[in-house]
């Protein structure tokens, strides 16, 4: 389109106005209904606007700019392309939906001056995007780092108290440490040429040793970032820690930057692919996913539940990564395709439906200033709109058909399934095992959330308090809406959106599915064939519901609707109150009892005589003993070694300093 | 070099020598009093062998650095010093942090260290006193080697101007002096640092009541 | 006039001036109108080098290039937002009772003489008066280190005279060698230890004293630096003297001595193989980046800490001069100017917050940005711009030499990486919660100054997303000079 | 596409199994009371109660939610899906694109997670209790149903039902040790699924044992009709699923009504066959403590992937 607007344009001034908007939050600091009525709203359109534009850049050819800031010999420079557009229009929609709720979440008198925090999290927005946009390791690093320092920022927030600002402290280390191991990373890329363009590095011919260092150090990094295990630790004390809107942008958005930096650095700017650096990203995303999963049914925090949940996704992308880059490197390229596609979608389907759940608790807590899950219950009765409404995010993220979640599922179990015939038997043996574990995690994700959205909604109140909660206001259920709506359309519209992403699956892998799904209908998911696999959402879904609704009129039509309301039977039993349901605690306590080495525990048992008897246990991560603490005491011994350099005597000062000089004036010899 | 040294140079020679030998001297010895007529003498002997070097060459400059010694380093600087002790009272003996004769073994080991580090240097000079940069270094060590071996702060003091006069040595005797206005502002810097350092005793003294370096420790890390 | 006479003549004159007239009322704001004079006398001189090239003054004595154009201007900038921030800071001192009028008077007179001498030691072209100068301000900032009179403080300013000056005595006879060697080649007359005539015959410079010579001025020049294991007297002065006083040792003197180091450098690349001068750099910049990185995890007082965390720094640009070449060289002026623009604005926050809680003992500082929004933000935005957060400039030159790093001398990569995660983790662990969490504060008798800090923030971060052509010009420039 | 007489069969399928689901269970229970040397109770009484439940009314308890309304009927529509798409008479079947083997075990996924949320609605000890357990069994048991189904789709190179049961049904003779291993465990987790002994007992109330009971405890007529008429469609899915993956022949291909014709009292006989192994199987087991449970589930899960490798390791080039 000669004279009008690039793509890229569009989504610069996206990047620009979002600047503008969070600068604009300094003008008024205090003023919660300048900004949260104005503000917050106005950023929502720019990403619906930014979202639209990246959509509409799919498919196109790359377009590139290059901005006058940046290093005198490296200017940034930009560039969109079909990845960067898909994960744009990831960013793009689901942070209107997230900004939206936002605009009703922040109040008075919470935490940070709204301006500040508007400052923030239009920052946090703008960086996210010029991650996606920048084609230099410069602009990267400057817009990956810029977005781990706002989102720190967001994430303490409220830091009052000392959990959070230690999570924060956590959170932004290993960011910084993930940050090092990319630009090493990049530095590797560069084959000594020192062009840290990335096209320079895409021309790159590197040994294949380079090549595999290149491509560790980006998953080392990125998986800091995407909460990869061991470098997780992170997350689920970030996550809840921080506002819910922040948390539902950090998981459901700033996770798939980690995924989209790893998707580029491997498949775009190394052009060689080894076999068994797929096999690493296989095994480390499995056990990723399945230590996420487990930890996250025996979580009594809701939200440290749903970062536990995130890190089961990122896991899960990481082994479609796994499997796209066996595939890949074996010139399977119709599988990887596959494959390629399932990660894609399941991080424009995480972005959806975690972002909802994350809201959904926001507004929990909102209305009972309640997190932990042993003090809820029964929210269902007083706040309809968000139970319902959580319900579609459970049912997504718990992978079940119709809607968004199962629909990655799928495509990745196919991709599975079509695997054997790799030339290597071992990975033959290697592939279905993972499949069983994939699925095994998917079926623990259903426990873990049904006890997320039983202890919740379900069930009595726990606290006498919670008969003042409240549902959520007029924004935060547009914001829900919409983010259940685009859930929804992932789970029923399959092939439409595939089609659109399909771009970026060809532009890396030289092939796509574009081509067998067009073949079929637009409501029928058939990536091979129709009679190989093939999935009918919106069928499934009619069906359903044709079911249920002829069902309930039958019912009605042929008997009567007369019901009677009187107190639970319970088998006969009287004690009632909300003590008789299962805590969070007692609910998991199968899977702490199964995987009982995979927890480290804390049990309190009662004593037999105790007047208020309890019972309380506390999951720890193995990780902090394992790899954390001894890291931290090795580094404690060197500088207690150090530090005894600067021991107070002058005399031993001077000493160092004389025989400094006469070493040198010994030793070094031209 | 088939020529014998002239008579000169021997003389320069000589006084270097002297001069290394009250580095030495310095380093053994003991009472207060007798470690400033030391760093005198040391003065003085740093005096004669840049007038030598004056007469010698006939450098106009040399002149006023041998002047510029004198004044300073023999009369000026051991009369504040001489001042100093008698006013902070600190004649006492003055106690080393390591053994004397252990501190003149390992000066000794300094000074083969500076001979050798000097040596290829003096072969390539041209000037009548080739063989003095190598005790000028040596002296420099000595010094070092007193300032860490001493825990009071005045002989610290005379140790760091002990050094200051193994660098003057060097200046004058092995190259034949720096530029003027160079040796004027070294002379001037030194001047100042002594006042500075007489100021900085009494506070010292009033903080610490003591000039014993051993109290100042208490900045540390471990 | 002159610019450069005047840049001169100002600090020395209004040094002199309130050597009298220094417990007048309006004394701070003479200080702080002097330093503008300088600045602007400063800005002049560069402009004029920048049009019109290199000149000499008072004969040959004095020599303004690309090179120390920019550190003069650096030098007074920071010198003047200095003076700007420490007339609040000290009325407050003198409220809190903790400094006497007379002591003032000190310190204002001394603080021109220090950038008398700075000024001096930057623009001279005789390598003796730069060891004068260097001298000199070791003097003057002896007597500012001890401004306090306490125990500590005297302490901090005895070490820091004996090992400086020790150090410093190590200089000249390294300067000594080096008009030894020298006046082979051009005579005995007193053009030898000019060092635009040195670098016309640098080659021609016998190689052993050359290499004696340079030892003996980086173990020197290094001491002032901060170089470990020559470091030991930084953290205490840093620690002890007045804040004001901190920051420009940590801003502008440490820079100085650097740049005395570049200087000798030069003439020692001309002479030796290549790689003797910049091997020992890097030996020394490694080591030193290393240890203060593990120092820094066991501090308890604020200004300690970031007096580490400048060794660290000076670590790093003694590396990146090190490695030698355009890049490394304009990655080295880029960091040092990040350092001392973001090291000061961090002490003029630190001191503020040091006043307002009364107390430089980090366990005791909590909270500030409740008390005070902008001295929290200063503080934590300065502590992640001197980490090396992007989008702050100190990422931009590190940056650039660590891919430098990773091209030429891909074994010292690790080694930076660790002392910088080491630094990451000390440094914003123990300043997160001074910045955040519920406050100790107190309000003081005198508002702050916050100009400075986010003055120099603003350079900082705007120096990290775009730099000006002609400061890249002139960067350039100056890094080919140092080859 | 969708040919008249296909969506015919369709309909007819759906139909079938509303009709056969309750007869299904009602001969089970007939049969395990023979087992038994009980006085077996009427063939038909599955139908008796559901009449009798529909005409009920519907008493709810006071803390019950809207969700707690809405679960039977989505629990039933997912049943009448699952029964359309496993091929019970003829693989021509217009709904069998709609959702393959994988999405078949989602819509039980589905129906499992509405039943465990309805039993936890009303915050009865029981109701949790067994909204945990049923979980706890499904956690398992629904990895071990996919690696069954995917031994066989790997056979079939298809997930999708009707291409499998036509691979199945018209190959030549070829023994596959794998799918031995697949139907022990496809039985196991038909077992778990329906609620059946060893590990749940659908004729108890017992607090200690129960998972299915505790969860519906507080249902009543119309709802409760739905839920058991739900319950026996699923064993019905189960049951045609299992005999149309190992026992296939008789299904008919194409879209001939004479075979589809034939089909039906083949598909009643294998039926009860099937019931009367069923009713043995919970006639010589005892009910397991809940916590082996998930050993044997697990055990079904181990034979299914070790099936899956067997697959792999000995049939890959037959």
């Amino acid at each position: 389109m000669p004279g009008s607007l690039l793509s890229i344009d569009v989504l610069l001034i996206a990047a620009a106005a979002w600047l503008a908007i969070g600068l604009c939050g300094l003008l008024a600091p205090r003023n919660t209904a300048f900004i949260s009525r104005l503000l917050f709203p106005l950023g929502a359109v720019v990403g619906i606007g930014m979202g639209v534009a990246a959509l509409n850049a799919l498919g196109g050819d790359a377009q590139t700019a290059v901005l006058v800031i940046g290093l005198p010999d490296l200017p940034f420079h930009l560039r969109l392309d079909n990845l960067s557009a898909v994960f744009a229009l990831l960013l793009g929609f689901a942070s209107a939906g997230i900004s939206i709720y936002a605009a009703g979440y922040f109040r008075k008198g919470e935490g940070a001056a709204p301006g500040v925090l508007c400052l923030e999290y239009h920052l946090f927005l703008a960086s996210m995007l010029m991650v996606l946009l920048a084609d230099d390791a410069y602009a990267f690093m400057v817009a990956w780092e810029t977005m781990a320092l706002s989102s720190f920022f967001l994430v303490t927030t409220d830091h009052k108290h000392e959990e959070i600002r230690r999570a924060g402290f956590l959170y932004l280390l290993i960011a910084h440490i993930g940050a090092i191991g990319i630009l090493l990373s990049f530095g590797v890329m560069t084959g000594g040429a020192g062009d840290y363009s990335f096209a320079a590095m895409r021309t790159q011919e590197l040994a294949p040793f380079w090549s595999s260092a290149a491509f560790l150090l980006a998953l080392a990094g990125f998986g800091a970032k995407a909460g990869l295990v061991p470098l997780h630790v992170w997350l689920p004390e970030a996550h809840p820690a921080a506002p819910s809107p922040v948390s539902a942008m950090m998981s459901g958005v700033m996770l798939k930057t980690a995924i989209y930096g790893l998707l580029r650095v491997s498949f775009d700017l190394l052009h060689t692919t080894i076999w068994w650096w797929g096999v690493v990203a296989l095994v480390v995303g499995l056990i990723t996913a399945l230590f996420g999963v487990l930890y996250a049914t025996v979580q009594n925090d809701m939200k440290r539940l749903l970062a536990y949940s995130s890190i089961e996704n990122i896991g899960l992308i990481a082994v479609g990564i796994g499997l796209t880059l066996i595939f890949h490197a074996y010139r399977m390229e119709g599988l990887a395709a596959l494959a390629m596609t399932a990660v894609l979608y399941h991080c424009l389907a995480h972005a959806g439906f975690k972002s909802l759940l994350f809201l959904c608790t926001g507004s929990v807590l909102h209305a009972t200033r309640e997190r932990s899950l042993g003090k809820l219950g029964g929210l269902i009765h007083h706040m309809p709109w968000v139970a319902w409404l959580a319900l579609a995010g459970v049912i997504a993220s718990t992978g079940l058909p119709p809607l968004s979640g199962f629909v990655s599922e799928w495509l990745l179990l196919q991709s599975f399934l079509f695997s054997p015939g790799l030339p290597h038997p071992w990975l033959n043996m290697v592939v279905p095992v993972a499949a069983a574990l994939v699925v095994l995690v998917a079926a623990l994700a259903g426990f873990a959330m049904v006890k997320f959205y039983g202890i919740i909604f379900l069930g009595q109140m726990r606290e006498p308090a919670l008969k003042d909660a409240h549902d959520a206001g007029a924004w935060e259920k547009l914001g829900l809406v919409w983010l259940a709506l685009i859930t929804l359309f992932l789970g029923v519209m399959p092939s439409t959106v595939i089609l659109r992403i399909d771009a970026a699956t060809r532009q890396l892998l030289g092939s796509g599915l574009a081509d067998k799904l067009n073949e079929n209908g637009w409501w029928m998911l058939a990536p091979i064939s129709p009679e190989r696999a093939s999935y009918e959402p919106l069928l499934v879904l009619v069906t359903i519901a044709a079911a249920l609704l002829m069902g309930r009129w039958l019912v009605r039509h042929l008997y009567h609707g007369r019901v009677r309301r009187s107190s639970a039977w319970d088998c006969g039993y009287h004690f009632e109150g909300p003590r008789a349901q299962d805590t969070a605690e007692g609910f998991s306590q199968p899977i702490r009892r199964i995987f009982e080495p995979m927890f480290r525990m804390e049990r309190h048992f009662p004593a037999a005589r105790d007047t208020k008897p309890f019972y309380s246990v506390k999951v720890e991560d193995h990780f902090w003993y394992w790899c954390y603490l001894p890291i931290a005491r090795l580094a404690n011994w060197i500088s207690t070694l150090i530090v005894t350099l600067q021991g107070g005597r002058i005399a031993v000062y001077l000493m160092y300093s004389f025989i400094t000089l006469i070493v040198l004036l010994l030793v070094a010899r031209p | 070099m088939t020529t014998a040294i002239p008579f000169s140079a021997q003389l320069i020679n000589l006084f270097a020598a002297v001069i290394l030998l009250l580095a030495f001297a310095m380093l053994a010895q003991r009472r207060m009093l007798s470690l400033i007529n030391l760093f005198a003498l040391q003065g003085f002997c740093l005096f004669l062998a840049t007038l030598v070097a004056a007469v010698t060459t006939g450098q106009v400059h040399l002149y006023y650095s041998a002047g510029l010694t004198l004044a300073l380093k023999v009369l000026l600087l051991p009369w504040i010093l001489h001042r100093l002790v008698r006013k902070l009272n600190v004649r006492g003996e003055v106690e080393a942090l390591i053994k004397i004769p252990t501190t003149m073994l390992v000066g000794i080991v300094l000074v083969m260290i500076a001979f050798n580090v000097a040596l290829p240097i003096s072969e390539l000079s041209q000037t009548i006193t080739r063989g003095t940069l190598g005790i000028a270094l040596a002296v420099v060590m000595l010094a070092f080697l007193m300032m860490i071996t001493r825990q009071k702060a005045i002989s610290q003091v005379v140790g760091f101007l002990s050094m200051e006069n193994g660098l003057f040595l060097a200046a004058t005797s092995a190259t034949y002096g720096m530029p003027m206005v160079v040796e004027l502002g070294i002379a001037l810097d030194v001047l100042v640092g002594v006042i500075i350092l007489g100021v900085f005793f009494f506070q010292i003294r009033d903080q610490f009541d003591s000039l014993d370096i051993r109290h100042m420790e208490k900045l540390k890390d471990n | 006039m002159d610019f450069f006479v005047l840049m001169l003549a100002i600090p020395l004159v209004s040094g002199a001036l309130l050597t009298v007239v220094g417990e007048r009322d309006w004394a701070p704001n003479l200080n702080i109108v002097a330093s503008l004079g300088t600045f602007l006398a400063a800005a002049g001189l560069t402009a004029e080098i920048v049009a019109s090239g290199p000149r000499f003054a008072f004969g040959e004595q004095f020599f303004i290039d690309s090179l120390n154009v920019f550190f003069v201007a650096l030098t007074a900038f920071v010198g003047l937002t200095t003076s700007i921030f420490s007339g609040p800071y000290m009325r407050n001192e003198q409220e809190h009772g903790r400094l006497t009028k007379p002591r003032l008077r000190l310190y204002k007179s001394m603080y021109q003489l220090f950038m008398f001498t700075m000024l001096a030691a930057l623009t001279t072209n005789n390598l003796g008066i730069l060891w004068v100068a260097m001298e000199a301000a070791t003097l003057t900032t002896v007597l500012l280190v001890s401004l306090y009179r306490t125990p500590a403080s005297l302490e901090a300013a005895w070490k820091y005279f004996i090992l400086c000056g020790v150090g410093i005595a190590q200089a000249l006879f390294g300067t000594i060698l080096l008009y030894f060697a020298a006046e082979r080649v051009l005579g005995a007359t007193g053009n030898a230890l000019l060092w635009t005539h040195l670098v016309d015959v640098k080659s021609q410079l016998e190689p052993t004293i050359m290499a004696l010579s340079f030892i003996f001025l980086l173990v020197g020049y290094g001491t002032k630096v901060g170089l470990a294991p020559l470091h030991n007297w930084l953290p205490d002065a840093h620690a002890e003297g007045p804040t004001p006083v901190s920051a420009v040792l940590s801003g502008l003197l440490l820079n100085v001595a650097l740049y005395a180091i570049l200087r000798c450098k030069v003439l020692a690349d001309g002479a030796l193989p290549a790689g003797f001068a910049g091997n020992l750099m890097i030996g020394f910049g490694l080591f030193t980046l290393l240890v203060a990185a593990f120092f820094l995890s066991r501090q308890k007082d604020v200004k300690r800490m970031f007096a580490y965390s400048s060794i660290e720094h000076m670590g790093l640009i003694t590396f990146a001069f090190g490695m030698g070449g355009p890049v490394a060289n304009f990655a080295g002026l880029l960091h040092m100017t990040m350092h001392s623009l973001t090291k000061s604005a961090i002490f003029f926050a630190v001191g503020h917050a040091t006043q307002k809680t009364g107390t430089q003992l980090m366990e005791n500082i909590r909270g500030l940005i409740r008390i005070n929004p902008l001295i929290g933000w200063g503080l934590m935005l300065g502590t992640l711009a001197i980490l090396g957060m992007p989008p702050f400039g100190v990422f931009a030159s590190e940056f650039m030499i660590l891919t430098h790093a990773m091209k030429h001398f891909p074994w010292a990569t690790p080694i930076l990486l660790l002392a910088l995660g080491v630094a990451f983790a000390s440094i914003f662990g123990k300043v997160q919660p001074m910045v955040f969490g519920e406050t100790t504060a107190k309000r003081l008798p005198h508002a702050p100054a916050i100009t400075p800090v986010f003055l120099h923030l603003a350079i900082v971060l705007m120096l990290g997303l775009y730099i000006p052509p002609y400061l890249t010009r002139w960067f350039h420039e100056a890094a080919r000079m140092l080859g | 596409m969708i040919s008249i007489a296909g969506l015919l069969g369709q309909t007819f399928a759906i139909l079938l199994a509303l009709v056969l689901a309750p007869l299904l269970s009602g001969w089970v229970g007939q049969c395990r009371a023979w087992f038994q040397s009980r006085t077996a109770p009427p063939l038909l009484l599955p139908y008796y109660m559901l009449q009798k439940l529909f005409k009920k009314d519907v008493v709810l308890a006071h803390n019950a939610s809207s969700l707690f309304r809405a679960a039977p009927f989505v629990i039933f529509g997912c049943m009448v899906l699952a029964c359309a798409i496993v091929p019970t008479l003829s693989t021509d079947l217009p709904f069998a694109p709609a959702a393959d083997a994988l999405a078949l075990v989602g819509v039980f996924g589905l129906a499992r997670v509405f039943i465990s949320l309805a039993g936890m609605d009303i915050g009865t000890s029981f109701g949790t209790l067994g909204g945990r357990r049923e979980m706890l069994v499904g956690f398992l048991a629904e990895p071990a149903l996919l690696m069954v189904i995917f031994t066989l789709a790997m056979i079939a190179q298809s997930t999708s039902l009707a291409t499998i049961v036509e691979t199945l049904a018209h190959r030549d003779l070829v023994i596959y040790p794998s799918l031995a291993f697949a139907g022990v465990a496809f039985t196991i987790v038909s077992l778990a699924e329906n609620a059946r002994v060893p590990v749940d007992n659908p004729a108890t109330h017992l607090e200690l044992t129960m998972i299915h009971e505790a969860m519906i405890l507080e249902y009543s007529g119309r709802h409760l009709a739905l839920i058991e008429w739900a319950a026996s469609l699923k064993l019905y899915a189960y049951s045609c699923l299992g005999l149309a993956l190992f026992f296939p022949w008789g299904i008919a291909g194409g879209d001939s009504f004479l075979a589809l014709l034939a089909a039906i009292p083949l598909l009643l006989l294998k039926l009860a066959i099937g019931g009367a192994i069923l009713a043995g199987i919970e006639t010589v087991n005892a009910k397991m403590r809940i916590f082996r449970a998930p050993e044997f589930l697990g055990i079904a899960f181990m034979l299914a992937v070790l099936g899956l490798l067997v697959r792999l390791l000995l049939e890959t080039r037959i």
